[in-house]
């Protein structure tokens, strides 16, 4: 056993054929290093195809892991190890692998036909065996041989041998990140309880692979990543629809409303559907409804009825909801209206991450129709600001629309989740029933916050009706006067407006109360910009690092700290959508970084915009 | 939610609002507002755990006239809030008013899926063959060559037929009545109640602003008796002045036979059968084969579970096999690790 | 005959019961004011019921006429002159007559039955008895009595001679301002051609009022209104939408292309379906859709197939056709959308007016969605700006949003209509067909404006497939290559950013090309404000008006005409939303005048509002 | 447009685009692709003048992969987009392509509006009973109690019947074939072809990854022919591993008969009529009744005006009463005064 070099952070990224099982192997290496206490980062890339024929560029799934032991904030930019399973896999990758990286590449993946299929040119050689991978460490296995070589003792079909292959993957890394193989161990006893053949072979081909790496002396030596100093407690990990997930259940409990979601499938938001269908035993009830304009009024009817309700979708989904929306918005019931953002316009990029539903969503719907827009910044946080989104809606009678994106729905993170005990109350404001003949009940008073109380069909004495014609104030009645159009209006605006008294005031996450620049954020940026203005802090640079969860109203004080900087700049995976909010706002010039390939922004570009800002000083 | 004790039953009145009505005067919507508040008092509704859901049109505007719960939507979309309404609260008893323009051009689709998932709603589609609210355009129900304000030439849009259209949607529940026959009518409104799912009921209706006269020849005394044929579970279809004509069915095709001439009695008639899909089906073709009434009346009716009934039991079901959730078990999940 | 006061400007409301036909007595005073030379500008103010009943408030229809010997910009702000048929009419409209204005009362429209469906207090004397119209020049009139009596011999049924009273009105109103009765006789001819009896009656009621006027000495003097100074040439009268209607009609015949109209029916967009579905020999096809969604994606079908295609609504229909004019902008066909916006948000105000639906037309889509859109502002103008429209859009290749609104739609002008011959063409610029097999035909290749060609179906050797799905650079494959999206996202901005070289600088409508204000409006507050503007600038104010028609992409010298003014300030029907794109444009500090009542901006208002901006200079 | 000379007829590979086939291994659209490039070869069609329209879905990538003109349009709009199409040119031959989510959730309103109005075009339903591309929920034909990602309890929404629902949306053609009969969809797809307005086939298409083998009992050599029924006009209704199962009516109930036993020949069975619109009731609703095989075939097809044909004829018709328009006539319109 030769010297075990330590590391301070590593990025790897398994890529294979869609049937190689390179998410399984990620997700398994991934919960193999959380429980050794180091902090990561996950993002998986699927194709965009259902199921493309095997070993073409289309077919690559790719699985990318950030750890270390030091705070970990994005994925990663570059990989310093590339699995490459296939032709297609190294081809599609290798572009990312950092300057003398490690690949780790299964031979048998690069035969003729996979090098036509991965559109190799005609009679190339195989990259393996030519000049393409000069300067980079590489690492031939035959892994479907060796594996099958094994496994040759068991009874199973070369199909299903060969499904080992990604154990092999996983024992052979493990050795060399000097890890146990026990957790993986114990997950594949739950997976195949009831085939114990094909557990058999997997432990088999998983050891194997270990072994390959500790006897092979393929590797001069081992890598260890020490633990990260993250907060004492008890973890999971979690993907970001997921955490939404968790958070819609959540704010139902704390609210104690029965949670109504009502959704029509669309990538990347499904998943929400999927998730919250399984939770029926928390009272939750998932409707799958004909398009996403059933699904928003579906939920605005559950809101009328007292529900929590919620409908999720993507950008086209909510431009088909805007209608809808605006009728929640003169109904004053609460909604949550999920925008789980994703490449536009029109189809756009389906299955790419995007940013460019802002402005839809602050502005997207006819007449003045202002409501709460908040958003997520990571897959954590996913939880947190999903309980936020439903607490203003219940609280404000107000739909609110929550904005995450592609990146932040298929990514994850180690989690300390919370005690249920510990999450605040969400109060929900229900008109009393009345009986006798006391004065009519008048279904638009508001209270100082100018929030109307939430008076459901069912209750005593409270019949009234509600509709989408303007209302005369406090007594809802259908009204055509003129100055009574204007102040309801302006008394929607100010409700929405108000809510800034009832969020925290913005925190600088990182860097100088003042000074050159403030890199200013919203959404899924947050990992790239914390990790890129910190390093920059620490080099002594005054920049610092503000992220807006509330875009409509901005939190009190953001004002303020914009005028604490010399410049602005906001990196954006869009057009420049925060940035006409921000100018329109605050009539202040910022500097923008648009980047809109369905793809996040590295940490090496950003450091590079930040530091050209810096240098036009 | 418990139904409470009603002491005083209400009357019709005390389901109408204090708000201007704002129809033409003339306009059948009021007959269809009158029987409404009858029935809803006949069936001794609680005001409280009615609600009346619309979409836009003339005919939408009906829940600012009854006092009880009420919303007056969008465009179309009113089986969707009432879909979600049923969800949140299944023991509210809806109603749902919606135009052949609202319910047949935008909100078609909604109207198909209301019918086929079955929410226990009563669907009332007033039936104008005009858009009234926006004044003056063809509706889905419009007949072809139809001049209006967009058609000077006449329109060239085939019409849908909406009980044909409800059966085709798998509709549990399919009537027909009119605004001009008010006992008919809240008779009607009465099985709508009785039924057990979304029940479909198309209500012709006078627009005598934008298209008078549409359905004159099945509400005038003087034609009614022969055009208009009133179908009964268990009965024959009888029609006439004197009820002196039946339909039979020769095969598949509906005859019109005299019951005076002697050839034909009561026996050779068909005897209506709510339940016979097939035979509602031909009934939903009566308009179009020239000759024959027009059927008023229950087409068809079965029971099949509701959509609601279903959604809550299987929250029960799955309560009862996993347990009420463990929200801190759910936050948990199945992998931790500890961090020390 | 006494003395004929000369006066340079008149505003008369003629009101009544839905039935009193108001809007004929109306048209018809404008027609024979027209014809006399002076400047006009009206409105109507229909009630929100169809037939709401007789007598009650609800049912009350206006219409508003100002006319003058100077040019006029807009209908009036108050009235000189209420024409009041009935209760109702008097106390809708009393509000806004001048103080000693005149007051012409149908006193049979004042009796009992009429003053409880009025809603005045049981018991009330009439308003035309008591002290309610005290500093009122009032003239009461039992116009019923007079008409029957007048047609005592005729064989017309009382509901016949009651319909006539209108007439009586319009004659004593043409003996008040020293009117020929020919043009409407001619008029009343062609109308009851096939009906003498009737044609007699009204003909005998009209000259009954002249008459009325003449011999009673009710007023002791006429008044007369002199010529406007106003282009010599040939006028017409005309209505905002039918207007839009002739400059659809006449883009069509410009470009050489047939026209087809998607739309479903809304108000106050319906009659632009109505006035095209009478041109069918212009070669128009209407589609009456099954919904706006419907309406949108069949005028994107005609566009495909080469028609010069168009889809018009309002506000709600706007929100839901979001989703296929996404893909229009992706398409890169062209597609004029019309929206006639009404008071909102959700159904709002349906048949009042409101400036509220421009964010929504620049940002209501999602993804990066950018498109042209410009504004119409008065009746006139929305023939041309039609046709501009059109030609934006078929010559870039591009869906464009032409904003009207529901005061331009119903309000009239006296318009001096265009040969067609001096009308320009638009271009269509049509991909040619291919034989042979050269090279492949590029469906997304560009010219130099960004603008890719029109390939039709049908046309020899250029089958491809064109999509929602992000598209390959010039080969139009859909391509989920970053860059290339990050290319087409520019390159899609860029196409509608470069129209700004290929339309007129902004011109300043009055005042100095510097100065210490700029009013700056869109839409159908230009009457108005350019009304405003020149009184206080031949006050000697320095005050300038400029008026936008582009709103995207600006006039390429609007930064440069803002700048040279000390203030801005922007009158809008609406929370502020041209302000809001203003602000984060240019970055400039504006001042706002919102009003959000569903009625237009008054002159004494916005002149109230400048002088208060100007003072705190 | 006149149709140019064709020298060359093209062949089925010359309707296939340079476009890589992105469908999952074993998908059942691979067939169709096939059977349809076949058919357009078959057909003589000119790519030029033939156009492919889909929403959005698996099936809706048809159009990449034929080359002809095509448009990928948004979810659930295609008969949309082909109205207008058909507005501006009525002399395309077009093609669309949909599924049963786009065709019958988000689509359904547009597919009722566009087979009332009967545009001329061949519709191709496939029929997946899934949501294939946003991997795999339950669609609107779905069984009930399917379990899928958005049901993993089962799923509890009544499904629509897409045959049912054509003939209640009085489309002038329905029809059914599957993936898995080359030669049955081949004759479906010319017979398409040759239907003069909107012809509704749907195509049972095995999902083999979210959903496989929903129609195995019907394209499975062991039991296709017990379970499928092929239809043809005139010709009774016959199936059976030896022919040897017949259908006829007993009243309006269709029964199985064997002809095996003497008891009844061919001459009482039920002689299929494309034409008669209540036999194709009855037959839509075979799927309901348990026992009765699945009829593939036209099941209806009447000849009626198609709406372009109207339209165009309408516009001629206007034009020569009223001449063709003159613009300056219209500019000037009536009433003009002159300023001097
Ligand atoms: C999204 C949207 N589109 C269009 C309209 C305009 N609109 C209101 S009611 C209506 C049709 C009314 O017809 P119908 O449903 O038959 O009702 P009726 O007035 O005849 O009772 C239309 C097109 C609207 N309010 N909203
Ligand atoms: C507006 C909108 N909503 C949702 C989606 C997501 N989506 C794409 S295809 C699809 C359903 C596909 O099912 P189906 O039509 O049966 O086609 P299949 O994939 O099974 O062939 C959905 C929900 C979308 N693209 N656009
Ligand atoms: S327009 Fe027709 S439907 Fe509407 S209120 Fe008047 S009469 Fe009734
Ligand atoms: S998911 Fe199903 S329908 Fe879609 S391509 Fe794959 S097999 Fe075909
Ligand atoms: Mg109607
Ligand atoms: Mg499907």
């Amino acid at each position: 056993m030769g010297v075990t070099t330590i590391k301070e952070e590593i990025t790897i990224k398994f890529a294979g054929d869609s049937g190689d099982g390179m998410q399984l192997t990620g997700t398994l290496f991934t919960e193999n290093t959380a429980i050794k206490g180091m902090d990561l980062a996950t993002f998986p890339d699927f194709p965009a195809e259902i199921r493309a024929p095997i070993g073409t560029l289309a077919g690559v799934s790719g699985f990318q892991l950030h750890f270390g032991s030091r705070i970990i904030y994005t994925p990663g930019d570059d990989y310093d190890v590339l699995v490459a399973m296939n032709a297609a896999a190294l081809k599609t990758n290798l572009g990312r692998l950092k300057k003398g990286g490690t690949i780790i590449a299964n031979t048998d993946g690069f035969d003729k036909k996979n090098l036509r299929l991965a559109k190799f040119e005609d009679g190339a050689q195989s990259p393996l065996e030519d000049d393409t991978l000069e300067g980079y460490d590489v690492f031939k296995i035959d892994i479907t041989k060796l594996t099958r070589a094994c496994l040759v003792d068991t009874s199973l079909g070369t199909k299903e041998k060969d499904r080992c292959k990604n154990m092999f993957v996983l024992g052979f890394l493990y050795w060399r990140y000097s890890r146990d193989l026990d957790p993986t161990i114990q997950y594949l006893k739950t997976k195949f309880k009831s085939k114990p053949e094909i557990l058999k072979a997997n432990i088999m081909v998983l050891k194997a692979g270990y072994h390959y790496g500790e006897t092979t002396e393929t590797f001069s030596n081992q890598v260890e990543v020490k633990s990260a100093p993250l907060a004492k407690g008890v973890y999971r990990s979690i993907m970001g629809n997921q955490a939404l997930v968790l958070g819609l259940v959540t704010a139902a409990q704390k609210s104690g409303l029965p949670l109504f979601y009502g959704s029509y499938p669309i990538t990347p938001a499904s998943d929400i559907l999927h998730g919250l269908a399984r939770h029926k035993n928390f009272n939750v009830k998932t409707y799958q409804a004909e398009d996403e304009i059933a699904a928003v009024c579906a939920a605005i009817g559950a809101a009328y009825g007292g529900n929590l309700a919620v409908t999720g979708t993507s950008g086209p989904g909510l431009a088909l909801k805007g209608e809808g929306i605006g009728l929640a918005v003169m109904l004053e019931l609460p909604l949550v209206i999920v925008d789980v953002q994703r490449g536009g316009p029109s189809t756009g990029l389906p299955t790419k991450t995007e940013q460019s539903d802002l402005l839809q969503a602050v502005y997207g719907r006819n007449g003045e129709c202002p409501l709460p827009v908040i958003s997520i910044s990571s897959p954590v946080d996913a939880f947190y600001t999903a309980i936020e989104a439903c607490r203003i809606a219940v609280e404000h009678m107000v739909p609110v629309i929550l904005l995450s994106d592609g990146y932040i729905a298929n990514g994850s993170e180690p989690w300390k989740f919370p005690k249920a005990a510990d999450l605040p109350a969400i109060e929900a404001k229900f008109a009393k029933e009345r009986t006798g003949n006391g004065e009519h009940f008048l279904p638009y008073r508001r209270d100082e916050r100018h929030v109307r109380e939430w008076a459901l069909p069912g209750t005593r004495g409270l019949a009234h009706r509600i509709g989408g014609l303007e209302k005369e104030a406090e007594t809802g009645e259908v009204s055509y006067d003129p100055p009574n159009h204007e102040y309801m209006v302006k008394i929607r605006e100010a409700k929405v407006a108000r809510i800034a008294e009832h969020i925290p005031e913005q925190k600088i996450l990182n860097g100088p109360e003042e000074g050159d620049l403030l890199v200013l954020g919203w959404g899924s940026t947050c990992g790239v910009i914390e990790s890129v203005t910190r390093d920059l802090v620490s080099h002594g640079h005054k920049v610092a690092h503000v992220q807006l969860r509330y875009i409509n109203p901005f939190p009190r004080n953001l004002g303020d700290i914009l005028n604490n900087f010399k410049k602005i700049l906001i990196p954006e995976i869009n057009n420049g959508q925060l940035s006409k909010v921000i100018k329109s706002t605050y009539l202040k010039p910022v500097e923008q970084y648009n980047k809109i390939q369905g793809i996040p922004i590295t940490k090496a570009e950003l450091k590079a915009q930040i530091l050209q800002v810096l240098k036009a000083n | 939610m418990t139904k409470p004790l009603t002491i005083n039953p209400l009357k019709a009145k005390d389901f109408a609002t204090d708000q201007d009505v704002r129809w033409c005067p003339g306009c059948g919507d009021y007959s269809i507002l009158k029987q409404v508040q009858s029935v809803f008092a006949e069936l001794g509704l609680d005001k409280d755990e009615v609600v009346v859901i619309s979409g836009i049109g003339c005919s939408s505007r009906f829940p600012y006239y009854t006092e009880t719960y009420g919303m007056h939507s969008i465009h179309g979309r009113a089986p969707a809030f009432v879909s979600g309404l049923k969800m949140a609260n299944p023991d509210l008893d809806v109603w749902m008013v919606t135009g052949d323009g609202d319910g047949l051009a935008i909100g078609g689709n909604h109207m198909m899926h209301i019918l086929r998932r079955n929410f226990n709603v009563n669907i009332m589609l007033f039936n104008n063959q005009i858009y009234g609210l926006t004044k003056g355009q063809y509706s889905p129900t419009s007949e072809e060559y139809k001049k209006t304000k967009s058609s000077p030439y006449g329109s060239l849009d085939h019409p849908i037929n909406p009980i044909a259209f409800a059966l085709g949607c798998d509709a549990s529940y399919v009537a027909r009545s009119m605004d001009r026959d008010p006992k008919h009518l809240k008779a009607m409104l009465h099985r709508s109640h009785k039924h057990k799912g979304a029940a479909f009921l198309e209500i012709y209706q006078n627009c005598n602003i934008f298209n008078d006269g549409a359905f004159f020849e099945f509400t005038d005394k003087a034609t009614k008796a022969d055009r208009a044929l009133f179908v009964e579970h268990g009965q024959p279809l009888i029609f006439g002045k004197d009820q002196e004509m039946g339909i039979r069915l020769n095969g598949l095709q509906p005859e019109i036979v005299n019951l005076k001439h002697g050839l034909f009695t009561e026996d050779d008639l068909w005897i209506h059968d709510e339940r016979d899909i097939h035979k509602a089906n031909i009934l939903a073709r009566f308009s179009e084969i020239s000759g024959l009434p027009r059927p008023f009346g229950v087409i068809y009716a079965i029971d099949r579970p509701t959509y609601e009934e279903v959604a809550f039991a299987q929250l029960d079901d799955v309560k009862s096999v996993k347990g009420e959730g463990n929200l801190d078990q759910l936050l948990a999940g199945n992998m931790n690790w500890e961090i020390k």
